[in-house]
């Protein structure tokens, strides 16, 4: 397995694809694309066949790694080329860099973190002794102040340490395909958007598409499209 | 010398509760009469140079203290007008030992996810929280609770009078996911 | 000088709580730039005869603290002020709303490519970031800045203490696009 245990350790799609990079050693104005999107699939397929939980952050990033791929597939036009048609490459580029930034100002912080951390202060002397008696009374410092304090240390509580854990988004092509499979077997036939009306985000959506082409490699459904750009039809293959 | 130094950071940073010759010896991984005879040369150090702290042996136990003819200046500083109303982390602190009490330095900071010794230390000088004992944990922490001025302050006949908390501390918002049984333990 | 020793206790006496400059001015009766320079000389003394403490300011608030290299005998006794390491993606949040402060949840998300929810709960947890008012955008988002406290726990005195981010991350190596003019910028 040449992925070993590092699989979890990616922060996001951007990291896993700097990660890419750098181990490819290529450069990062000039992605071969084509293999980069080749690893990254991998790295999803071997995540998969670990158990692994993949985030839909990732399936978006593999969606927009396809579609810059096959953007330069396309014979570029002599048109499109004198009026400088911008590089599919680049906003993924421009974002690698930003993130690369922001990985970098981290570690930086980090550093600064350690080095405070072997910095001790002590607490404060009780000064009472040199303290007159008199101490002023609290001004407009109410008992529901007191309640008051409580509740926003409440709320500042990460969600996570104060219900339940509620995993949001995360969404697992398998698990799509099962629900689609109850549809589609239902139907029989239905169009492609008919079966994602009720999609509200573009990461449902993406692990939705998906699990239809994944569906359809292992046969259980067919795709039809009656005319060019006309709606995508799913036809049910099993019995 | 480099653990003369280094005994100064030790003495400054464990306060007022001090060290004693065995720690010292412990910690430098060096015998107690040496241990002793170190905190005598900076004891030493320090009055030739007339720092503003001085070393103070008391029975075995050895501390850094502010040097007398300064504490004009400390009052001063003790009696420059308080202000009458709290920060938000002195509530914040206030609220946790009021209603959680008594309750160690380490467990309000786990709550509130930082550092609060500031906070009690003010809380402390306001004498609205005081030492309560020390827990029966590893390193025997001090144990805060509220005081009578406390009470006083906030117009509290006793303890038993602070208003029961809110069941659902405002996250409404959230609460489609808790199920019932899960809004009635908090 | 006096004054400085003085004022060493003072440090001493106040520990994390710390003074500012405006309150050791009123204590001496001195005016705030006189104690700013008080205090930076007092730095400087405390350099010289290499002491186990060092001066700190931290916005306008100066303390006194160990030097780090006294850090090995201290972990053996004391409780370190960082008192848990943040992970990386909250590491990563943090790193972008010091620099791009004020900022939303959505633009952080935007950055890293994932959600940024929980790594942000937590440093407003921790009260290293905090709300600081609405964008005037659709649905109003939170703006989130970093905290006074930020500065205190990673010892920085202002935010423009920051290191300044590169331009760009060692890829001069393949700077084969860029023009020689844009070269001699970094």
């Amino acid at each position: 397995m040449p992925y070993e245990v590092k699989l979890a350790q990616f922060e996001g799609p951007l990291d896993l694809l700097l990660h890419l990079i750098r181990k490819n050693e290529v450069d990062i104005y000039d992605i071969p694309i084509a293999i980069i999107t080749e690893q990254y699939m991998d790295y999803l397929h071997a995540m998969e066949a670990w158990s692994l939980e993949i985030a839909s952050e990732f399936l978006v990033m593999a969606a927009t790694l396809l579609s810059i791929k096959s953007r330069m597939l396309l014979p570029r036009t002599r048109v499109a080329e004198e009026e400088g048609e911008e590089d599919p490459r680049l906003p993924l580029v421009e974002q690698l860099l930003e993130y690369e930034r922001c990985k970098w100002a981290a570690s930086q912080l980090s550093n600064m973190a350690s080095a405070r951390a072997e910095v001790y202060s002590r607490s404060p002397m009780d000064l009472s002794p040199y303290r007159n008696r008199d101490i002023p009374a609290l001004d407009g410092v109410t008992m529901w102040d007191l309640v008051d304090a409580y509740r926003k240390l409440y709320m500042r509580l990460p969600a996570a340490e104060r219900v339940a854990e509620i995993r949001g988004h995360v969404e697992r092509v398998e698990d799509v395909m099962v629900d689609l499979v109850d549809k589609i077997r239902r139907y029989r036939r239905i169009e492609f958007m008919m079966l994602f009306q009720s999609v509200r985000t573009r990461q449902s959506l993406v692990t939705g598409f998906l699990a239809v082409l994944e569906m359809i490699k292992d046969g259980t459904i067919a795709c039809e499209q009656s005319e060019p750009f006309g709606p995508l039809e799913l036809i049910w293959m099993g019995d | 010398m480099e653990l003369l130094s280094a005994l100064e950071a030790l003495l400054f940073a464990v306060g007022s509760e001090g060290l004693d010759t065995k720690e010292i010896a412990a910690i430098f991984d060096i015998a107690p009469p040496e241990a002793a005879s170190l905190c005598l040369q900076l004891a030493e150090k320090l009055d030739e140079r007339s720092a503003g702290i001085a070393v103070q042996q008391v029975a075995d136990t050895w501390q850094l203290v502010t040097r007398p003819e300064y504490a004009p200046y400390l009052k001063r500083m003790a009696q420059s007008p308080m202000q009458s109303t709290l920060s938000n982390a002195a509530l914040e602190v206030l609220a946790i030992v009021a209603y959680k009490q008594p309750i160690t330095r380490g467990e309000i900071e786990d709550i509130r996810g930082v550092q609060s010794d500031r906070a009690l230390a003010t809380l402390v000088h306001r004498q609205l929280v005081e030492e309560k004992g020390r827990a029966d944990a590893p390193g025997r922490p001090i144990l805060f609770g509220t005081t009578v001025d406390f009470l006083r302050q906030f117009g509290l006949k006793s303890l038993q009078e602070l208003p029961p908390l809110p069941e659902n501390m405002g996250h409404d918002d959230i609460s489609l996911f808790q199920l019932p049984t899960e809004r009635a333990r908090d």
